[in-house]
């Protein structure tokens, strides 16, 4: 009964002029999601793909192992130098990956148009 | 809007993946009908979500055919849930997850539901089975004009 | 998305006008959870809520301490749902309701909620009290892929 | 457990010049609606008041019992030579209105816009 996650990767361009690569998640976010988070972030190039944004504007639903995929990430991307940077958290998921001290690795922005103008 | 106390919904479910968002959409009607905001109503959706999640894992040992209950009580000014399994329980309080703990692989990355319960209602409790054939459960409890910090 | 078929989820509400409300929540998780389209879940909604208000108050004559219960079974293919009193029931076919009779006063203006029923799931029956302690139901069903019409 | 309503009352002007009184429901329209419903149309005086727009858009909830009061307007309304249209429903309570017969005696239109400008 977890749905299965589409996941469209795109190379987008920010106000600084450097590239980032975003993976925009859809549907359940979930235990059933490894694939589609850590599987998706991990078959990057750890050297051409240097940041990453991560958009859940399109996620219905995200419970806390969901979350957990997202700090696996957070944590493989810090070891290899990676800057992940998430957007289109709800407020109350926003509140949520603050509580659990996410932004502490990774800064949260409203929407993908705010992260590519402060990059 | 007039709120009547003492009114109580039940919700079973199945012990499996997925229908903790039927409980969730049943604890987020009751909260509506009660006439709490939005935001409250989110905070309540995650937290009934993980504990249901929890009761199936924990609880249940995720066997399908053991049913989660949800017990939604009405009270003047806040709704309590109850939300019991089969198994041993837990007892309050939860594990705070230490984000740099679980950067360096030292603590797992899972493990966050009980603090996102307790931080997100106004009371949790864990209350683990008295023994015979009493379920354990965790009791949650948010409350009108109270934000969730 | 696959279907887990098998799967029930039970709720159970007093008997009090605005509780079909959270009847009508979990209905529609548990029609999300199994994919069914908007359009086809708003169908749903307004069915359970008729049925849930008609439980109420032709069932359990409105005494909110006799429970309505819901009991939602996914099916290959098809959400069932049945929604049960403890009054004796009544039998299908619905009356449908004459908007000229009803404009010109020869018909009461309500008595629509089991035309609506019919008219907006695949499937619905009524089953009276089969006597002792039976509880009458009616039982409604949609399909995937099928419009209402 | 039903929330009482608030109806708006306003005047409008349509394309054709006339005026036009709209009745704006919100909340939930059931049994508990009677007053706001039949009460608010049963308030407007019959001779100044020809042309009646309802309009469904802030409802959140309309239930049998309260598309029966709707009915009742409409027979009222019928006796005393008034129009009414109606506006702002749902593409379900659109269908359901047309099942019911509502559009033999009342025009359903999709927003005010589209009911003033046709008129
Ligand atoms: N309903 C329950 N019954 C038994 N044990 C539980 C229950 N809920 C939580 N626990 C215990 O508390 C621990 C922490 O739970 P939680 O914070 O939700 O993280 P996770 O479920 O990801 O391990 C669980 O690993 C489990 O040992
Ligand atoms: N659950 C039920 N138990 C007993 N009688 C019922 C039940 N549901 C409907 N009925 C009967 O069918 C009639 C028509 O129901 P309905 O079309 O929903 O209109 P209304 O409830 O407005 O009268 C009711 O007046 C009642 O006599």
């Amino acid at each position: 009964m977890q749905t299965a996650n589409k996941v469209l990767q795109q190379q987008l361009t920010c106000a600084s002029g450097q590239q980032i690569t975003c993976l925009r998640f859809s549907g359940d976010i979930s235990s059933a999601s490894k694939d589609a988070v850590v599987g998706t972030y991990q078959a990057l190039d750890k050297a051409s793909n240097k940041r990453i944004l991560l958009d859940f504007k399109g996620v219905e639903y995200l419970n806390s192992s969901g979350i957990a995929l997202v700090i696996q990430v957070l944590m493989e991307a810090s070891k290899s130098g990676q800057t992940i940077v998430i957007c289109g958290l709800t407020p109350h998921f926003t509140k949520v990956f603050t509580m659990v001290g996410i932004t502490k690795y990774a800064t949260l922005f409203s929407d993908e148009a705010a992260a590519l103008s402060s990059l | 809007m007039s709120v009547t106390s003492g009114s109580k919904v039940e919700v079973r479910l199945p012990s499996r993946l997925g229908f903790e968002k039927v409980a969730m959409s049943t604890a987020a009607g009751m909260a509506k009908l009660m006439g709490f905001s939005d935001d409250r109503i989110e905070d309540l959706k995650t937290a009934v979500a993980e504990a249901c999640i929890n009761a199936m894992e924990h609880g249940n040992q995720m066997n399908a055919s053991i049913p989660v209950s949800v017990i939604l009580s009405m009270k003047p000014d806040e709704l309590e849930v109850k939300v019991m399994d089969n198994g041993t329980g837990m007892q309050t309080p939860a594990p705070t997850p230490d984000i740099d703990r679980k950067m360096t692989g030292e603590e797992e990355a899972r493990g966050m539901g009980m603090f996102l319960i307790q931080a997100l209602v106004d009371e949790a409790e864990w209350v683990p089975s008295a023994g015979n054939d009493e379920q354990s459960f965790v009791r949650l409890v948010i409350r009108m004009n109270k934000e969730s910090e």
